[in-house]
């Protein structure tokens, strides 16, 4: 009950400023615009980026064809780094080095926008009254080659005499790759963990499993609160439930926290107004948009900073 | 019409024919080019295999060059996208075999008793009524299967089996048995209506009731027919991608519990093409390894099919 | 020797045909099964979908919000789709039948290529998507268009169109062909103008069967990479597109993001199957209406 | 017609006054049969005499078959049967509820135009009908299988190779073989539907020969194109056309002296 | 046989000794044909006069279709068919490389024991002959249907509905229709395959009366199972048992006065 209070509380409080803003796009806007613009990557960072893509064609310039696909990071950057490629490449991991190394022989020049930011929740079955709080150790160990878990009692004697179910989204997916690089730290993952390739799967699993355990990240959460319930993660102050307001760089669930990314295609944006003009619309409405679809606002500072930078684009 | 001008009328018909023939030699040249055109068109459909041969086989040898064709086809450890990977296929024919054999379980006896139904004890009336809704059953596509058996089936066998998990391969094992039941039933029956008339005629006429004649000429008469449609029908399971996909989940598990989630070749396939593997990762490649494997089955069962009913085409 | 076999004859009579009786009414209940099974997938998606289908449904874009969310652009690409398989499996599907059941001497050549086509019709159509997927989309790069869906679709049923014809032309009885040769007509004369014609209802009905085929697939389209996404409408082959069925695949995987999403699968299920449905009654119709003569 | 409606009203009365007439083991009665909306037999009274060999002619499609079928009610197996009258066998009405096909086609034996034995052995095929009735006794059906094909006069030549394929056997031997089934469960009336039209001459006679040497057994009503057939071997013909009989009568009145003059025309060769 | 043989040998000095003998437009050579390894025709010597019908008999399957197939080429509609020997038509022989068979075709009507009209009007029928010919004038379409259809006697029952499909009309009628779609492209010679034997009497003699009617102008060769049509029709007769002609001779001589006795066992009904 009370997450959701937060949300909205948090909803209300973001869309004040990118109205402003959007007053001050507008004057710099006096033409219709139209073509298209190009978008492709990340399904993590897709719903995001769709509906800020559907509003800005309702309300800003009809005449514009905003396109949003959802190929994968990785994937998506293939498009995104070739001539005539994609304007904006979703990506829910920063770019790699690899990748941007082949922009610079393209003569690409990319600008990382940081978009939002989306926190990485355990889920239990609604049932499970014992793990509703656990420390990262705690956690780290249910998952880890080496953790010596499989019961909950392992973690607690007190907790029952179960095998724990611990599940997660499979390595096609950008969680996976935080998960194991940030959270893990590259130590081997246990090899029961069940890792599947949809997340409506991962979700179906712990809402029918009394010993299932998840991760995956907010959104998919803050969606099926009915059926699932997050556990408060304990970084040495008191649990912390994942919530709009407590991911956040410098919030309490800081630790389970990531940025998510789109990245501009600079040339294109010089090129073709319609492409700056949607960034800019994008940046200026991110905040606005980022928790209706389970990520957190990222600072007002960073927006701007950027805001700024693609106003410098002629 | 006066005889004198139809004389001449006739004769005129013939030497109209005769001229217009001489001047025909053009036409049969081109008529000669016709066969050739169609030809071409026909090669088509080897250009269709030899592009999938091609296609799959160029990386499936890269594949191997990178994983040992012995430990990909004794793994049963599928790891593709760890950090050290492994590829076992088992762990996927375990899943591709298991969901076809839940199908065929249930496909096989209701599509021939189906089959038995309709072409011998069905009236005309009703032939004509469920021959072409058994058509519709076999029309729906494979995704609203999936979303069926996901969304509705599992849910109803978790009320009998309260271990099943969410996605599990007995769900879609039966809904796809359902979806090839009109496939065998329509296949069985066409063996069975195949047997002439005459031999049914003789052995009602020795006073044997309906299922005597079934069991002791029809179906012997038939079996291969029948034979050939259960293979065909396994055949359709293996390759069947959507029902799978959505139902069971990708667990690559290597395990005989039918309750538990399991992946086929073609979930596997679809979970590797839909995610971000990179051309040339082992990954990439892993892919066309799999499904060179599963075209290799379902070629199999294909030919085999095709050789048992050539078998009993030639007993009359 | 005559009265005990008619003893034994009248003892064993009433056991076979209470036999026969039982065994029938199995039989019976066997035959039901599955159009009951089709009845409860039908009941179950129509409950779940019927509310989501409206005007605004039907004519609007995709969108995230589910109360906006409109299916025009997966039936627009869905009807692209058609305009590139119709012509091309038709054009070779009955081109190959002709060839193979008028002009090929029965033999090694003819028997490889039918065994060919039999077996392309077993390869499992997620194979076609790899073939498509490396072929179209990557070697000749034509990315995610409907020309390259379609292409793929059109190799997938190709053998069910080449089958069908082939059974509607060899269904024309021999004797309307020799009393065409017989006049001194000759063979392509034949084919022209009365075994095409006669054998049309056929060929068309197996086109259109196996259309409704291509429309319900999925598969091939998830392994090419078709997206269900924000994309404008598709106004010619060379367009990006998507399909019916793929909404519904995205849309039933994406229920855990946002629950309304399984009623607009549903919803686009129901479509979807009218869709079919109103093909395979063109099918029956054109079947029965020039219901064979002959 | 008239003649034949005559006798059957005579017959009702039990009043047999020919000297060639014995008991009637079949009587039809305003019988009727059609397939669908057509009308394949009309109103048909016809009477079978037991232990008598019944020809039945006329030219294709004049429902010589169908009848032939309404007598062991195989013609049912067809689909959209409509059957309206009486067909009595030995007295009891077939077409009602009251006897089991089975059993009525178990006394009632029949032989196609094709010969259509199973694709079993020989011995299987003459045990089968036996089989079905519930005889498992293996001596037992050794001796029916000899007596049958015996009857049928193919014992010698195949009696070396009875777990042969019936298929390895002639046309003529087939046909043969197709009789011993009949034979083999002992059946009152044998109904022959053309049965030597696709054979030699050879294969005829003999099936000829085998018809008359079991004609005192047996009840026999046999469908033939063949005129002289019909006179050869049958003691009555009847003729049918276009769905009606036209007349009906010993066989020697049919072909010398035939009432109707279509009767003549058809003997005769005229058309047909 | 020998008759026959010695027939050809003065034929092939062009000795016509016979009153009836007119000049032979067919002349068949040490034909033989086999359907795979199945030898159906066997050393078919025979010529057919110019002008006159020519009966062909036989029982089933002895290759009296086959044969008539061979003289227009049909025959090699069928698969793996293998011919030898020679057939000449006015002095071609047809079997080489020379002659089209579209060309022979033209000139060799051919009418099937099934009335087989295409699924077109009767007009479009009678037609088709002539228009895949070439002929498009639809003045000369009109008149050509409209004297085929006279010479086939059908005219007066087709006339108000030559637009209807040709499948309304009764099945006597089709076959006249058939006949008359041959007619069409004036034919020198007209090959029937058992023209009557799905007709009714009526149908048969109209049928009868119109190859009466046109003998004068076109050569009939006709295949018949039916003795007595044989018999009323036919100049000369030939009959064919297991691939082999066994006689061939004027009709009344092969009806009642056979040199083989094959021919009288056959005529008589004593097998077939
Ligand atoms: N199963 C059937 N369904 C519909 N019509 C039928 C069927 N069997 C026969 N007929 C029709 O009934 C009529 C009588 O057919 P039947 O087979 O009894 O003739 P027949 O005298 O035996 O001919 P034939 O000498 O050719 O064997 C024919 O017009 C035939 O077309
Ligand atoms: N297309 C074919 N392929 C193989 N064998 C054939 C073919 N057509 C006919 N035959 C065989 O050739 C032989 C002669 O057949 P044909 O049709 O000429 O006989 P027929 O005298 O016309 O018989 P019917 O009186 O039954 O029409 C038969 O044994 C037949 O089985
Ligand atoms: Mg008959
Ligand atoms: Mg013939």
């Amino acid at each position: 009950g009370t997450e959701s209070d937060d949300t909205k509380k948090d909803d209300s409080a973001a869309s004040k400023t990118p109205e402003n803003n959007t007053a001050a796009a507008q004057e710099t806007e006096t033409e219709d615009l139209e073509g298209s613009v190009v978008i492709d990557g990340s399904g993590t960072v897709y719903p995001l980026m769709a509906r800020l893509a559907e509003e800005y064609m309702i309300n800003e310039q009809e005449g514009v064809s905003v396109e949003v696909s959802r190929a994968g990071t990785s994937a998506g950057f293939k498009k995104f780094l070739v001539e005539n490629g994609t304007d904006f490449n979703d990506a829910s991991r920063q770019i790699k080095d690899e990748e941007a190394a082949e922009a610079d022989k393209l003569g690409i020049e990319v600008k990382e926008l940081k978009v939002a930011l989306d926190g990485l929740t355990f889920v239990i079955n609604k049932d499970n009254d014992w793990a509703n709080e656990m420390t990262p150790e705690q956690l780290v160990s249910i998952f880890l080659a080496d953790g010596n878990v499989e019961k909950w009692s392992d973690i607690n004697p007190e907790w029952p005499d179960e095998k724990i179910n611990a599940m997660g989204p499979n390595e096609n997916h950008g969680t996976y790759e935080f998960f194991y690089e940030k959270i893990l730290d590259k130590q081997d993952m246990n090899s029961n963990v069940n890792l599947q390739q949809e997340y409506s799967t991962l979700v179906n699993l712990v809402a029918e499993d009394k010993n299932g355990i998840a991760f995956f990240g907010f959104g998919y959460y803050v969606n099926n609160q009915e059926k699932l319930q997050a556990v408060g993660v304990d970084f040495g102050n008191g649990p912390v439930e994942p919530a709009l307001d407590t991911i956040a760089e410098d919030g309490a669930y800081a630790d389970f926290t990531r940025p998510v990314f789109t990245y501009l295609n600079v040339n294109h944006a010089k090129e073709k107004p319609q492409v700056r003009d949607y960034a800019i619309y994008v940046m200026n409405n991110i905040n606005k948009f980022a928790g209706e679809t389970g990520f957190a606002p990222i600072p007002e500072t960073e927006v701007q900073e950027v805001i700024s930078f693609l106003e410098g684009l002629k | 019409m006066n005889s004198e001008f139809t004389k001449t009328k006739e004769v005129s018909i013939r030497s109209l024919i005769d001229e217009n023939q001489r001047g025909n030699s053009l036409r049969r040249k081109t008529e000669r080019l016709i066969p050739i055109g169609l030809m071409l068109l026909a090669s088509l459909s080897i250009l269709t295999t030899l592009g999938i041969i091609w296609t799959l086989l160029s990386e499936t040898v890269e594949f191997f060059k990178r994983v040992p064709f012995l430990d990909f086809f004794t793994g049963t450890i599928l790891k593709p996208l760890s950090q050290n990977p492994e590829f076992g296929v088992l762990p996927l024919l375990m899943g591709t075999v298991t969901s076809s054999l839940i199908a065929m379980v249930v496909a096989a006896p209701i599509g021939l008793m189906a089959a038995i139904y309709l072409s011998e004890y069905a009236s005309l009336k009703v032939r004509k009524v469920v021959k072409p809704l058994l058509e519709l059953l076999a029309g729906v596509p494979t995704i609203v299967y999936g979303f069926f058996a996901f969304t509705f089936v599992t849910p109803i066998l978790r009320e009998l089996i309260p271990s099943l998990q969410a996605t599990n391969i007995l769900s879609p094992g039966i809904v796809m048995g359902v979806m090839i039941i009109p496939m065998i039933a329509s296949l069985s029956e066409d063996a069975m209506s195949s047997v002439p008339n005459a031999m049914r005629e003789g052995a009602y006429g020795l006073g044997s009731t309906k299922l005597e004649v079934t069991r002791r000429v029809v179906i012997p008469a038939a079996l291969s027919g029948i034979i050939s449609s259960f293979v065909l029908g396994i055949s359709r399971a293996i390759g069947e991608t959507m029902i799978v996909t959505i139902a069971s989940g990708s667990t690559k598990n290597f395990t005989f519990d039918i309750t538990q989630s399991m992946q086929t070749m073609t979930a596997y396939i679809v979970e590797v093409t839909g995610g971000d593997a990179a051309t040339g990762s082992t990954v990439y490649y892993s892919l066309y390894a799999v499904a060179m494997t599963l075209f290799v089955f379902t070629l199999i069962m294909n030919l085999l099919a095709r050789s048992v009913s050539k078998k009993f085409r030639e007993e009359y | 020797m005559h009265m005990q076999t008619e003893q034994i004859r009248l003892r064993h009579m009433k056991t076979r045909l209470l036999l026969n009786q039982i065994s029938k009414f199995i039989f019976m209940l066997s035959a039901f099964f599955g159009l009951f099974f089709l009845a409860v997938l039908l009941v179950r998606v129509v409950t779940e979908g019927i509310g989501s289908i409206n005007f605004g449904f039907l004519t609007g874009k995709l969108s995230t919000q589910p109360e906006r969310a409109g299916i025009m652009g997966a039936i627009l690409g869905t009807f692209w789709l058609m305009l590139v398989v119709a012509p091309v499996t038709m054009f070779v599907g009955v081109g190959t039948a002709i060839y193979l059941e008028m002009y090929a001497k029965k033999g090694k050549l003819v028997s490889f290529i039918q065994t060919n086509i039999s077996n392309l019709a077993g390869v499992p159509s997620i194979v076609y998507g790899i073939l498509g997927l490396t072929v179209f989309v990557r070697t000749l790069n034509l990315g995610n268009i409907v020309l390259a869906g379609g292409l793929t679709m059109s190799l997938l049923i190709l053998p069910i169109v080449i089958v069908a014809s082939q059974e509607a032309i060899r269904a024309i009885p021999f004797h309307l062909s020799e009393a065409s040769y017989g006049v001194g007509a000759t063979k392509w004369q034949t084919i022209q103008r009365i075994i095409l014609p006669a054998a049309l209802p056929g060929i068309l009905t197996g086109a259109i069967l196996s259309l409704s085929r291509a429309i319900g697939e999925t598969a091939p389209l998830v392994v090419i990479g078709i997206p269900a996404l924000l994309i404008p409408f598709p106004g010619s082959i060379m367009d990006r597109f998507t399909v019916l069925p793929m909404q519904i695949y995205y849309w039933t995987l994406d229920a855990s993001l946002v629950s309304e999403y399984a009623n607009l699968a549903a919803a686009t299920i129901i479509v979807l199957l009218v869709t079919l449905f109103i093909l395979n009654a063109t099918a029956i119709i054109v079947r029965n209406k020039f219901q064979r003569v002959f | 017609m008239t003649v034949l409606k005559e006798r059957i009203k005579e017959n009702s009365f039990s009043v047999v006054r020919n000297e060639n007439w014995t008991k009637p083991i079949y009587e039809t009665n305003g019988l009727n049969l059609w397939y669908g909306t057509s009308h394949a037999l009309k109103n048909i009274e016809l009477s079978i005499n037991e232990r008598e060999v019944t020809a039945i002619i006329g030219p294709s499609g004049c429902g010589k078959s169908t009848f032939l079928k309404t007598l062991n009610r195989m013609v049912e197996t067809a689909a959209d049967v409509t059957i309206s009258g009486n067909v009595t066998f030995k007295g009891n009405n077939i077409l009602g509820k009251s006897m089991p096909v089975e059993i009525l086609r178990s006394k009632v034996g029949m032989v196609f135009q094709k010969p259509n034995p199973f694709p079993k052995s020989i011995f299987e095929n003459v045990a089968y009908g036996p089989k079905v009735h519930g005889i498992r006794n293996k001596a037992m059906l050794e001796m029916i299988v000899e007596e049958s094909l015996k009857k049928a006069a193919l014992w010698d030549e195949v009696k070396d190779r009875l777990h042969k394929s019936a298929y390895s056997l002639s046309g003529g031997q087939q046909q043969r073989l197709c009789i011993a089934r009949c034979l083999a469960i002992d059946p009152e009336v044998i109904l022959m539907d053309e049965p030597t039209s696709a054979l030699d001459p050879v294969s005829t006679h003999k099936i000829e020969e085998l018809i008359r040497s079991i004609k005192n057994d047996v009840t026999i009503a046999i469908v033939t194109h063949n005129m002289q057939q019909a006179a050869r071997i049958s003691d009555r013909t009847a003729f049918f056309l276009n769905g009606e009989i036209i007349e009906h009568n010993q066989t020697s009145t049919i072909f010398n002296n035939p009432a109707d003059p279509l009767t003549d025309d058809y003997v005769n060769g005229r058309f047909g």
